[in-house]
């Protein structure tokens, strides 16, 4: 095991913010384009939707 | 099939010729663009010789980007494009020779622009020289990359801005070659290795552009 | 000559048409009909092999044009919605130009004698720009037929022209038709072409 | 086995839906183990201390960014030498996500060359190259949504694609010729930390991992364009009906 306590997880031996700054963003990113993905189908779903009831009209 | 491209290269030079209004704007935005960098950076000789050739390499980019946009879009919009696609030689042919009228009438004038640019940027002769023989050998690739900037966004919305978005990160290697061997001469250091490489990009585009522009322009007139 | 096979046209995610079949030979004229945004224009030009077909493919002589690119484009002319001229040329020099481009010769007179026969006599050495939009039809006219092409598409070709344009434009593809050539056209007004019957065709119905 | 089967729309519709949570569910679990092993396992660097742990998602990132755009560019060539819609269609939905591994390449190559380096920013010609390939990303992105027709759209897509992937190599190596020049300028990022066994695996892991994840979403995203395209096919008026 490399780490004694959590606070020094956290620390990373004092690049915290490099290393968290770093692998926050990736979640970040991961995150929010899964979210974007999923949205847009969500919306594609509706307007086809819509637009085959007016079709069907 | 030479007659054919003399013939397109001739009928670009002789509408340009009918328009000089349009064509001087990106010979003077060139003038301007150098001009600026001294007025925003100071007038410490030193330091101009250092950025002069790279300065007068971007904005000479950024010079035949203006003028790209106009390249296929006269005549797709009154329909000639249509016509010169319809021609019985091969659609290669015309990317290639509107590329090389563009070079000519875009291309040239910056030539021969650039050396009395320099003398503003306090470059030496040699490098004068070399900066002229660089831009000679770069500029071609400009245009040839540049046609198919330009066959890709015939006729969208914002196609002006959407073409620099697109070419300038092509444009990345003649600017290091066409710059570099400027520097080159300044450090000593020659620069016969540059303009090599720029002369083989120079080949590689003058073999690919034309092919992969009048595909292009065939998926864009569809 | 010309045949086309189980054609298809897409225009966006719409099926214009399909499974059009036709052949057409010597002498033999074409009217395609159809409303607006029926896919005669799009027809058109998948005929001139500007456009791709969804499916389907289009044959000259047998040979599929995409690969007679050559022939095709000396052996047809086409005229679409605009004209191809440009502004800042005379018509005379549009001419001669446009018969260059097409690897021919076109000499002064020939082409000048082109535009005294679609009755511009009097604009030929003014910019095109100056022309009225039924004057610039013209010499896109004079332009095919100076063409020698032996098929003609032609894409509304009596837009903006007066009566006497109308009766010169049949005259022109009556002769066209009388001397063996081919003609596939479109348009929404009365064509009067006396005692050639042309073939029809509609689509998207 | 009939390839086409599975090039047709109808089928890769079904098919991508059932694929997807199975990718996105392994991406998961070799993260988990990817990570454990980065943060857990692996031993600190001697000469880098703790701050070197950002190469497990740094290198993955840069790798995919590259191998994103050579597979879009496959793509794009098939696109266009075969005329299957469905090549376009995969080549636009790998787009977005080789672009945000472009920009996660360089945000990490940022943050660890502060710590290291003492600048956020050099002109290395690993970091210069992969800034350009983020803008040949952006440009192929733009151009297509800037084109309103989906099939002139696809195809514009590839070309630029092709040219691009041709150019790589030809950046790359200017810049860094470029780099060689001017050398006084920039700090060589070539130390890399003496690398243990561990920490090869840890990279391997977080690589295969991404591997995963944008298989997953690029399947997602393809599913959503393959129905927008494909609405008016009697499969697609079928489907939405269904979830009526």
């Amino acid at each position: 095991m490399n780490w004694e306590s959590w606070q020094a997880f956290w620390a990373m031996g004092g690049y915290g913010l490099y290393v968290w700054g770093s692998f926050g963003m990736t979640a970040l990113c991961v995150v929010a384009e899964v979210w974007l993905v999923r949205r847009r189908r969500v919306q594609v779903w509706q307007k086809l939707r819509r637009m085959q009831a007016w079709d069907a009209q | 099939m030479l007659s054919f491209l003399f013939t397109v290269v001739r009928r670009d030079i002789l509408l340009a010729a009918r328009r000089r209004g349009d064509w001087l704007t990106a010979q003077f935005f060139f003038v301007m663009v150098v001009s600026l960098f001294p007025l925003g950076i100071g007038p410490e000789p030193t330091m101009l010789r250092t950025i002069g050739p790279g300065v007068v390499w971007v904005a000479a980019l950024l010079a035949t980007l203006l003028s790209l946009g106009r390249l296929f879009a006269d005549d797709h919009r009154d329909g000639s494009l249509e016509q010169l696609l319809l021609s019985p030689y091969p659609n290669a042919l015309l990317a290639l020779g509107k590329a090389i009228a563009h070079w000519i009438i875009n291309g040239i004038p910056l030539l021969l622009i650039a050396p009395v640019l320099g003398i503003q940027f306090n470059l030496p002769a040699e490098a004068l020289a070399v900066l002229v023989l660089s831009l000679a050998i770069g500029t071609p690739i400009l245009s040839l990359l540049g046609s198919i900037g330009a066959a890709l966004t015939l006729g969208l919305r914002g196609g002006g801005t959407l073409i620099t978005l697109l070419i300038l990160p092509l444009y990345v290697p003649a600017l290091i070659f066409g710059a570099g061997a400027v520097d080159g001469v300044l450090a000593g250091t020659g620069a016969e290795a540059h303009l090599s490489l720029l002369g083989a990009l120079l080949v590689m585009a003058l073999l690919i552009a034309p092919w992969i522009s009048a595909l292009a322009l065939k998926v864009s007139v569809e | 000559m010309l045949a086309i096979h189980d054609l298809a046209c897409e225009r966006g995610e719409r099926l214009l048409f399909k499974g059009l079949d036709f052949a057409l030979g010597e002498g033999e004229a074409l009217l395609v009909r159809g409303g607006n945004g029926r896919g005669k224009t799009s027809l058109l030009r998948i005929l001139c092999g500007l456009s791709a077909p969804a499916a389907g493919e289009v044959r000259w002589r047998g040979e599929p044009i995409a690969r007679a690119h050559e022939q095709y484009g000396r052996e047809m002319a086409y005229v679409g919605h605009a004209n191809g001229i440009k502004d800042d040329l005379t018509p005379l020099e549009n001419l001669r130009l446009a018969a260059a481009l097409g690897g021919r010769q076109l000499g002064e007179d020939a082409a000048q004698a082109a535009l005294v026969q679609v009755g511009l006599a009097r604009c030929v050495d003014l910019p095109a720009r100056v022309l009225s939009f039924g004057q610039r039809r013209r010499v896109a006219l004079a332009a095919l037929a100076t063409a020698g092409a032996l098929l003609w598409i032609l894409d509304e070709p009596l837009t903006g022209l007066d009566v006497d344009g109308v009766a010169m434009v049949e005259g022109l593809i009556r002769d066209h038709v009388a001397a063996g050539g081919l003609a596939v056209m479109t348009t929404h007004q009365p064509l009067a072409l006396g005692s050639l019957e042309p073939r029809a065709l509609s689509v998207g119905e | 086995m009939n390839l086409y089967r599975y090039a047709s729309p109808a089928t890769f519709h079904p098919l991508a839906g059932r694929l997807v949570p199975w990718f996105a569910g392994l991406a998961a679990v070799l993260a988990a183990v990817g990570l454990y092993i980065g943060f857990f396992v692996a031993p600190t660097d001697f000469q880098q201390g703790e701050g070197y742990r950002i190469i497990f998602i740094h290198v993955p990132a840069a790798w995919m960014s590259m191998f994103i755009y050579v597979v879009m560019a496959f793509w794009s060539a098939i696109g266009l030498a075969f005329n299957t819609r469905l090549s376009f269609i995969l080549a636009r939905a790998l787009a977005p996500t080789g672009a945000m591994f472009t920009f996660v390449a360089l945000w990490t190559g940022a943050f660890w060359g502060k710590p290291m380096w003492g600048a956020w920013w050099v002109w290395d010609a690993r970091l210069t190259s992969e800034l350009i390939l983020l803008f040949l990303y952006v440009g192929v992105m733009a151009l297509q949504a800037a084109i309103d027709d989906p099939r002139r759209a696809d195809r514009a897509g590839a070309l630029l694609n092709l040219v691009g992937v041709i150019n790589v190599p030809i950046i790359y190596f200017s810049v860094k010729w470029w780099n060689t020049l001017h050398q006084g300028a920039s700090v060589s990022l070539t130390r890399a930390p003496s690398m243990a066994e561990t920490m090869l695996w840890g990279m391997l892991v977080m690589a295969l991992a991404a591997w995963m994840y944008t298989i997953a979403v690029a399947l997602a995203r393809a599913r959503t364009l393959v129905l927008e395209r494909e609405r008016r096919t009697d499969w697609a008026r079928a489907l939405l009906e269904g979830k009526a």
